[in-house]
């Protein structure tokens, strides 16, 4: 049962970030592929400790861990270079 | 003995070069010494010469390619040794006297004799490469003294000219004397000489001959290459006298002599040969006559006689051999003093032009007197040396044997070229020293110095004495040379009588003699001589040549390296493509079985495909063509993963937050669209060419990685526990297996560093647009990420101590406590950060790669080599036992270098300074 | 798998190379980049595409390719994602400074409509 | 203790951080544990100006909760408008004057305000004084207002004086 | 004990993937961009908060607790906000006119204390 | 192990042990920076030529770093090519670095330690035995290029530089797809192993193989200049501050190495479905880059570019001796790379000096000037500029002589005339600049103090590299005997690769 919620789930997420994709792809604004890209690494730590679950392992946990505690790097710089254009002042 | 010979000259030039410009007299009293000693050298083996069969000598050089040092003084080295020196000596007294204040005589002296060594070099040369060596050598020495007066356009351009000339005959001989050797199996002259038979008999020979010839006709100045000269007449005089009368143009006919009984004997020889020297012979007599230029006259003329001997070797009989040999004698003679004595005339009137000159003779009658006695010999008159030879010559063009017509066009061209002879001679001795004259000269000339004189002197006294003595002085001298070309015994007979009746020759003398005097006076009566402007065609051709070479050479290099980098690299991939598909014209590609796809693959490559299009299709925008590019790094991390590479996937995506980082760093100096591309056309050609890499390439990738593998990897993956010490095999293959590469890794991401800083420490940049108001404070991301840091430390850490059995390592660790310092850089400021986190970056860095390379080093104490791993358990109270893996220090280098020049190359980009004056540039 | 592998190195030269030849320094970089991420995966798929094995030992898994991917081309990516990154680095400031210093951010250094005058 | 704790809360949750990194309580994990709870926070306080300290953790754990609640409630609340027309989606921005003056407070209301779906905290003014706020669905500004000041800001204040 | 479990994670699970999708569904469908810049929240907080509690939870019935999930939310609850503060400010600087102009300070009795 | 069994080693660490001391101590202390530099240098000297003197035996010695079999881990290898290429490097760099320290050093950043750790990236790639090794070595050199080329830099030398940089990671990364299907389709990357391997590699896998193979050819054509890939080195070495430019003669030697050591010992002769993959494209390619290299000498307005496209000119004559791929002209070749790096590098040496003598014009050969110590710096000039166009007696002289020696008869008749009448016009070339340079003044008198003296340590390090190509040349006997049999070495890598396949790691160390 548990490994047909995870496929589900995972399929979900599949889709979520497909849905990301979309809007980075598509924009308009950069702010908004941005944000799809800051999504889609939310959702890729989903994806990834889901993955852990299924196949029983913990070799995924490592990457999750630095997604969310780093993942938003990016997100930040991007936002940052908009705001003052000069990353590091 | 013949080491010091050839050695003396080459040391006393070097010596002399050393001296001050102003130590005149010790330059000439040891430019003096060398010809001197050589003299006294050469008398002493003189016995040896024509007793012993000639003097020998070898040192090895390169044995490998039969080079060697190997000297060989016979007969006729002996002759041309004599020759350059005692010719050399007097020249160095004439130069003494002729070079004035200005010039540098120490200069000339060293090049003086540094040509001096290189002719007997080659004369002295028993090695055929080693007379190759010379002959470039007498080349490149000529080059410095006809360029001496460098000032003047004319010297350096005849330099030039005759440099280049005659060092592509110096090539051409290389390649002619490097088939010798093939053919012969050796370069020693010795063994060549004797090879005559198997020579002519190898199907190299035309090759080699025609190579060799090639050096002769341009040393010696035959057509159609005899142009150089008279434009090397821009040279002192005394070059002139020396070089282009007595010794360098006669290397080529000396190479004709010495190399006679290797190549002379086949029709291709007699017809090239005599041919050539014949066109010479009438070429060079006929421009003499309309120049104006004394040494322009001489220069012609010289061209012709070396045509003349040209012709006599061609002629091959061993009388014309000897004939040739003599005539070298003798054209030597009287054309040095006539060289010398144009000198002095030039030297007392300022100019050499004949059309200012005349009536000299009043003013200086006894330089006249000796160049008009050398200008008879140079004529032919009898009871001069010049008249001797050119009677021998005269004898054998009418016994040139089998080819009629060669014999008739050879005589007949003998009796024109006499006429002709006359004639320029006559022009020589009236236009300077009777008629009208001298006009707008500087000055009142009159005798030159008394020992401007005396090599002029000594010169036309030997004109007379072989004139009217041969027997007792010139024929010992040439039976030598003879017996040099021709070898012991084969000296035909000859008589060096000065009357042998009323022949067939004398008869063409005479008659030669008439015509030339009435073609003399017939000329200037028909036309007026000094109204002809005389240019030659061979210099045109040359120049025009080289210019168009030259120009072409300038277009073809500015249209292939035209600074466009994008051509550059368009050139790598189409060289890429070519050598990637050229397989495939015989071949095939066999991919094997795939495997069934997962769907989670899929949405990893639509984002990645996707991401990669866009990427393309929005690059012009950049900052958006950055953001979604970021997708393309997450795609591939997510694809590393799930395909069991975890390692890899923490690496790109933390690689992947500094590499946005620094590019929008990068973003705030440059535009932030690209400009538009004018050519369509060229993004087309491109997107062809990119479809047909990424193509190519992924087809190559889908045909390898569906067929099976067998790699050394499964070794590894067995020793990685039991010898490596861990189980994360990636991070044991890098700091243990592959721990080398890791160390050069390390060593590149250093120099990164150090590169970033070296080019910003002091730069100074304004950036592309700036956006007004204070510096907001961003208080709360600064807050959250200022407690994140130490959070992150504690990851940071835990990820390098695991890593050896983990997925992790010194490198992820270093990126995951340089990202959030990035992160502090970003919110707080640089200067912020650095008042309170002020690091000496670059030391770091030396100190990561320190404790790296001391790791490596630990092992040669316990006599191990370089980076050999050392496992140990150390047991700690109350912890326990701790793993103590060598490799891990190693991993503390580099973890200290990945953060260390990450955050070097962040920083530096952060803390650039804007321009003084607030303008870009 | 193998295919949509290959495919996507392939989709990422294509891109990297049209952008490596763009005129403008950014792109360049940029298209350096697409391709260090071909050039990444090219070497790692060289171990053959393996899922769910990684090259991490545990007890009661023999140490075989069977059960675990190929470690070497990921130790191999590793030091090529590594020496990528401080390649693109250098490039950038390399970048930055040329426009800086000649006004313009072309490859070559001068604007293509400059380049007849200079 | 100032000296070499500075933080003490960070340096808890450093510690508590490293043995939920490592997974286990073994001695030896321990020991590094609390070493590294002394140490990264020393290194890390170079950067802070004030560290945060907090007063009253009932008060804050009681916090906690009522934001974890207010999560899933204001999720279903804001996916139902998303799945719902859009045209009934009304957003917007509130200014919403800031009592409270500890940075760190601050950064935990922007914090709280943005984790709970429906609210974004989009800016703060230089002074410190406002703090605004977008609105997924902005039905009364002031009423928005109030009920993050009463169920964030207050307890926040007493958390971070 | 075991199945009720299960099903909790499954619960969670589902959830998860609930919320997650309908805040990319928003990411997709919301027409200007601050209203898109809520949807994603929802999948950083419940979706993967969701997703993480059920591998937690699933670790636990394995019998190799861990709480090291925990951490990832933690991460993730203390950088999402920066994220979605930080988007937001570069939204506003992008187009200053959404900025409603700032009301005037607070009385000083309610200010600093 | 015996100590000496870690000289193998040593010409890698010692520069990185000498960057890291500069490192360590900083960048304020020029002198002691100076110091280390040089005697570092003089150390990799004495190593090189104790290698070099190790190798002449004729036994390849291996060294197993990590005492890992080399199949699996990095493994070191000296014979004779690899010493020749250690001893020209180390020879070139000190004077180099001697030129440098008449005050570059000062306006470059990290001048010293770049130029420590190219030297260690250049020994490294020649001492390596793998090749992704191969690849890391050439990164380290590349990237600390960059650096020298580039520290202190600005204005026209950034933008050549910028091109530099880029071309050249292109480059590498096709460096990288090769290796990566080099290793994908045989499981190694010890070049001895992959010997082993490629000799048997199924008929499937040849194609893919060889189009690996070529496109590391395209690799190394790249580094070292190969028609059609030379066109960006003019400008950049021209731009190059002299003693990097001097550095960089030895750089495209190293494509020239690459090449040699690859394609002999890998796709040679022994290599089955792949055997002698390389030649039949060299020959061609080096003759026709010889032609351009030579009109684009005969071309160059400045000293600079002129030394630059003599250098492409000179690794186009080694590609030559290579594509022959015969024992005696790749030995001939190598006599030949030696004296052109040391040549090239003095040429570059004295363009800087020269331009820094004309004020006005620098090292143009368009525009005239004055020039100051006429007299020494024409001298050197001669004796440079004999040496390159291979007049005699000069070490150029007897490495073509020794090339055109050993082409053979079939190829002679087209080979023999690109080659000579190149020689030619490149004399052409240096006879004119020469002559421009030397004997044509013109110009304005320069302002009092605008033409610095001549340092004594910058003619000193000249002059330095002139006579080490004179000694080159009187000792011709024994260098172009010990580069023949290096030669023979090349073509019969059977040794080399049953020594690297066969080196046991020491038994008995317990991890
Ligand atoms: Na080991
Ligand atoms: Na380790």
């Amino acid at each position: 049962m548990i490994q047909t919620c995870i496929s589900l789930a995972l399929g979900a997420f599949a889709l979520a970030m497909a849905m990301n994709l979309y809007r980075l792809l598509r924009g308009p604004g950069v702010t908004d592929r941005i944000l799809a890209l800051d999504t889609l690494y939310v959702n890729t730590i989903a994806m990834l400790v889901l993955v852990g679950m299924r196949e029983g392992s913990t070799i995924y946990f490592e990457a999750a861990v630095i997604i969310a505690m780093l993942g938003f790097v990016g997100t930040v710089v991007l936002s940052k270079f908009l705001i003052r254009r000069d990353i590091i002042e | 003995m013949l080491e010091a010979l050839l050695a003396i000259p080459f040391v006393l030039a070097l010596v002399v070069g050393l001296l001050g410009r102003n130590q005149r007299r010790t330059a000439a009293w040891l430019a003096a010494a060398a010809p001197v000693a050589g003299l006294v050298l050469l008398a002493l083996l003189t016995h040896g010469v024509l007793h012993e069969g000639g003097v020998r000598s070898t040192t090895p050089w390169v044995p490998s390619l039969g080079l060697a040092l190997s000297l060989r003084l016979d007969g006729l080295a002996w002759m041309f040794a004599g020759l350059v020196l005692a010719i050399g000596l007097l020249i160095v007294v004439y130069a003494r006297y002729y070079l004035s204040e200005e010039d540098s005589m120490p200069r000339f002296f060293s090049y003086l004799l540094l040509f001096m060594g290189s002719m007997l070099g080659m004369v002295v040369a028993g090695n055929l490469i080693l007379l190759a060596v010379f002959w470039e050598l007498t080349s490149v020495s000529s080059f410095l003294l006809i360029g001496f007066w460098n000032h003047r356009s004319d010297a350096r351009d005849g330099a030039r000219m005759a440099l280049a000339i005659t060092g592509a005959g110096g090539l051409a001989l290389l390649g002619g004397v490097i088939l010798l050797g093939r053919i012969t199996g050796s370069y020693e002259l010795d063994v060549v000489l004797a090879s005559g038979p198997q020579i002519l008999a190898s199907p190299l020979y035309p090759a080699a001959l025609v190579l060799v010839l090639l050096a002769v006709f341009t040393k010696s100045a035959q057509f159609p290459f005899q142009f150089w000269l008279p434009h090397a007449m821009a040279a002192p005089t005394p070059v002139s006298a020396y070089l282009h009368s007595a010794t360098m143009v006669k290397a080529g006919v000396f190479l004709l002599a010495r190399l006679h009984p290797a190549l002379a004997g086949s029709d291709l020889f007699f017809y090239l040969v005599s041919g050539i020297g014949a066109i010479t012979l009438l070429v060079g007599s006929w421009h003499a006559i309309f120049q104006h230029d004394v040494k322009g006259l001489l220069a012609y003329s010289t061209i012709s006689h070396l045509g003349l001997i040209t012709l006599l070797f061609g002629l091959s009989t061993p009388m014309a051999v000897v004939a040739g040999l003599f005539h070298i004698i003798n054209h030597a003679t009287f054309k040095a003093s006539l060289f010398m004595a144009a000198g002095i005339i030039d030297h007392e009137t300022g100019t050499r032009d004949m059309r200012r000159l005349g009536g000299l003779f009043k003013l200086m009658p006894y330089t006249g007197t000796l160049a008009i006695i050398a200008s008879l010999a140079m004529a032919g008159v009898p009871l001069l040396n010049g008249f001797l030879s050119k009677e021998m010559f005269f004898t054998e063009a009418l016994e040139v044997e089998g080819h009629t017509f060669m014999r008739w066009a050879i005589a007949g061209a003998a009796v024109a070229a006499g006429a002709f002879g006359v004639a320029y001679s006559l022009r020589f001795v009236h236009d300077t020293f009777f008629g009208e004259g001298p006009a707008r000269v500087e000055g009142a000339p009159h005798e030159p110095p008394r020992f401007m004189r005396i090599p002029v002197e000594v010169l036309v006294v030997v004109c007379l004495a072989v004139g009217m003595a041969p027997a007792i002085t010139i024929a010992p001298v040439l039976h030598a040379a003879a017996t040099g070309v021709l070898g012991e015994g084969n000296v035909p007979y000859y008589s060096l009588a000065i009357w042998h009746g009323w022949n067939t020759p004398l008869m063409m003398s005479l008659f030669g003699l008439a015509a030339g005097i009435a073609l003399y006076f017939g000329i200037t009566r028909l036309i007026n001589l000094y109204g002809i402007s005389y240019d030659s065609l061979g210099r045109r051709v040359y120049e025009w040549k080289l210019a168009s070479v030259t120009r072409k050479a300038d277009r073809l290099t500015q249209t292939l390296g035209n600074g466009s980098l994008q051509r550059y690299l368009l050139l790598m991939v189409l060289a890429a493509l070519v050598m990637g598909a050229a397989p495939f014209i015989h071949l095939s590609l066999s991919p094997g079985p795939a495997q069934p796809m997962p769907p989670l693959g899929w949405l990893v490559w639509a984002i990645g495909v996707g991401a990669t299009l866009a990427t393309v299709a929005l690059h012009r925008h950049r900052l958006v063509a950055l953001v979604v590019m970021g997708a393309v790094g997450l795609a591939v991390s997510l694809g590393f993963a799930l395909l069991s590479a975890p390692d890899l996937a923490l690496t790109q995506l933390l690689v992947e937050m500094v590499t946005i980082a620094l590019i929008l760093l990068a973003l705030n100096y440059l535009p932030d669209e690209s400009a538009p591309e004018p050519s369509s056309a060229r993004r087309w050609r491109d997107a062809v060419i990119s479809l047909a890499a990424g193509g190519g390439v992924a087809a190559l990738v889908y045909s390898v990685i569906t067929r099976p593998l067998d790699t050394v990897a499964s070794e590894m993956l067995a020793l990685s526990v039991p010898e490596g010490g861990g189980g994360n095999v990636v991070n044991v293959i890098l700091v243990d297996f592959r721990g080398f590469d890791t160390l050069g890794e390390i060593a590149v991401f250093g120099i990164a560093g150090l590169v970033v800083h070296a080019m910003l420490r002091r730069a100074r940049m304004l950036p592309e647009a700036r956006i007004g108001g204070d510096r907001d404070s961003l208080l709360i991301p600064n807050l959250v990420v200022r407690l994140l840091l130490p959070l992150a430390l504690a990851v940071s850490l835990y990820l390098f101590l695991r890593g050896h059995n983990l997925p992790g390592g010194g490198f992820i660790a270093g990126l995951v406590i340089a990202v959030p310092m990035l992160l502090q850089y970003v919110l707080s400021g640089a200067s912020y950060v650095e008042q309170r986190l002020g690091f000496d970056y670059p030391r770091l860095i030396g100190l990561g790669l320190l404790a790296a390379l001391l790791t490596g080093l630990g092992s040669w104490l316990l006599g191990y080599p370089y980076m050999t791993s050392h496992t140990d358990y150390l047991a700690v109270p109350l912890l326990g036992k701790l793993p103590m893996a060598s490799a891990m220090a190693f991993d503390i280098g580099v973890y200290l270098v990945v953060a260390a020049s990450t955050l070097l190359m962040l920083a530096m980009m952060g803390t650039v300074k804007r321009p003084l004056d607030g303008r870009r540039g | 798998m193998e295919l949509a592998m290959a495919s996507f190195i392939g989709v990422l030269v294509s891109a990297g190379v049209y952008l490596l030849l763009r005129a403008r320094s950014f792109d360049v970089i940029l298209g350096l980049t697409l391709l260090s991420y071909a050039v990444n995966l090219l070497i790692f798929s060289m171990g053959r595409l393996v899922a769910g094995k990684a090259p991490i030992l545990r007890d009661g898994l023999a140490p075989t390719l069977a059960n675990h991917a190929d470690p070497l081309p990921q130790a191999l990516v590793l030091t090529a994602i590594v020496i990528a990154f401080a390649m693109t680095a250098v490039l950038v400031v390399v970048a930055v400074r040329s426009r800086s210093d000649s006004r313009s951010d072309h490859v070559d250094g001068i604007e293509p409509r400059d380049k007849g005058q200079a | 203790m100032k000296s070499w704790l500075p933080a003490p809360l960070l340096s808890a949750a450093v510690f508590v951080v490293w043995l939920m990194l490592v997974g286990t309580v073994e001695p030896a994990h321990l020991l590094l544990a609390a070493t590294l709870a002394l140490v990264l926070p020393l290194v890390a306080q170079r950067l802070r100006d004030e560290p945060a300290r907090v007063q009253r953790p009932l008060v804050a754990a009681r916090l906690g909760l009522r934001v974890l609640w207010d999560i899933v409630v204001s999720n279903i609340e804001v996916a139902r408008r998303i799945l719902g027309r859009q045209s009934l989606i009304h957003p917007g921005f509130v200014w919403v004057p800031l009592d409270i003056t500890n940075p760190h407070g601050i950064a935990a209301l922007a914090g709280i305000i943005t984790m709970t779906p429906g609210t974004l905290s989009s800016e703060l003014t230089a002074d410190r004084r406002h703090l605004l706020v977008h609105c997924f669905h902005l039905e009364d500004a002031d009423a928005t207002m109030a009920q993050i000041k009463q169920r964030y800001e207050t307890p926040l204040r007493e958390i971070f004086p | 004990m075991n199945t009720a479990l299960e099903i909790l994670v499954c619960a969670l699970l589902l959830a998860g993937a609930a919320f997650a999708l309908v805040g990319s569904w928003g990411l997709v469908t919301l027409s200007d961009f601050f209203k898109r810049l809520h949807g994603p929240t929802k999948a950083s907080t419940l979706g993967v908060g969701g997703a993480l509690l059920a591998s937690m939870l699933w670790q636990a019935m394995q019998g190799e607790p861990s709480l090291r999930e925990l951490l990832v939310t933690l991460f993730l609850f203390m950088t999402a906000p920066v994220s979605a503060h930080m988007m937001a400010k570069a939204a506003l600087a992008l187009d200053p006119s959404l900025r409603p102009p700032v009301p005037p300070a607070p009385d000083a009795t309610g200010g600093r204390d | 192990m015996s100590p000496t069994a870690h000289l193998v080693i040593a010409p890698i660490l010692l520069p990185l042990l000498a960057a890291i001391a500069m490192l360590v101590i900083g960048s304020r202390r020029i002198a002691v920076q100076r110091s280390i530099g040089l005697l570092s240098c003089l150390g990799m000297i004495a190593l090189a030529a104790m290698l070099a003197w190790h190798a002449d035996g004729g036994a390849t010695t291996v060294y197993l770093v990590g005492n890992w079999p080399a199949h699996l881990g990095i493994s070191l290898a000296v014979d004779r090519l690899a010493a020749i290429m250690l001893l020209a490097t180390s020879l070139l760099a000190l004077p180099c670095l001697l030129f440098a320290t008449g005050g570059w050093d000062r306006r470059a950043s990290h001048f010293h330690v770049l130029f420590q750790l190219q030297l260690m990236g250049l020994n490294g790639a020649f001492l390596t035995a793998d090749l992704f090794n191969l690849f890391v070595f050439f990164e380290v050199l590349l990237i600390s290029s960059y650096g020298l080329l580039l520290s202190g830099g600005r204005g026209p030398r950034l933008r050549s530089g910028l091109q530099y940089v880029a071309f050249n990671i292109a480059a590498s990364t096709l460096f990288l797809v090769a290796v990566g299907l080099i290793y994908g389709i045989t499981g190694a990357l010890n070049m001895a192993e992959l010997a082993h391997r490629v000799a048997q590699v199924p008929a499937a896998d040849a194609g893919p193989l060889r189009a690996a193979a070529g496109l590391l050819l395209v690799v190394f054509c790249s580094k070292a200049a190969l028609l059609p890939l030379y066109f960006w080195l003019p400008d950049t070495y021209a731009r190059s501050p002299a003693a990097v430019a001097a550095l960089f003669a030895v750089m495209t030697k190293l494509g020239v190495y690459a090449v040699l050591r690859v394609y002999t010992l890998v796709f040679g002769a022994q290599a089955g479905a792949l055997a002698d993959l390389a030649w039949p494209w060299l020959l061609p390619l080096g003759a026709a880059t010889l032609v351009l290299a030579t009109l684009g000498a005969l071309a160059a307005a400045s000293l600079r570019v002129l030394a630059a496209y003599l250098v492409v000119g000179s690794a186009a004559t080694l590609f030559i001796a290579v594509g022959l791929a015969s024992a005696e002209a790749v030995g001939a070749g190598l006599y030949y790379l030696v004296h052109s790096t040391l040549v090239g590098g003095a040429l570059f040496l004295l363009a800087d000096l020269v331009h820094r003598q004309r004020d006005n014009a620098g090292d143009s050969l368009r525009k005239l000037d004055r020039m100051g110590p006429k007299a020494l710096l024409g001298t050197m000039f001669a004796v440079a500029a004999t040496s390159v166009a291979a007049l005699p007696p000069l070490s150029g002289f007897i490495g073509k002589f020794a090339l055109l020696a050993a082409v053979p008869a079939a190829q002679a008749t087209w080979l023999w005339p690109v080659i000579l009448v190149s020689g030619l016009l490149v004399l052409v070339a240096l006879a004119s600049a020469g002559s421009h340079l030397f004997w044509r003044e013109g110009g304005d008198e320069p302002a009092p103090g605008r033409v610095p003296p001549l340092r004594a340590v910058e003619v000193a390090a000249t002059l330095m590299l002139l006579a080490m190509g004179v000694a080159l040349s009187v000792f011709a006997g024994p260098a172009l005997r010990y580069a023949q049999d290096a030669g023979t070495q090349l073509m019969a890598p059977a040794d080399y690769i049953e020594q690297v396949r066969g080196a046991l790691p020491r038994p008995g160390v317990a991890p």
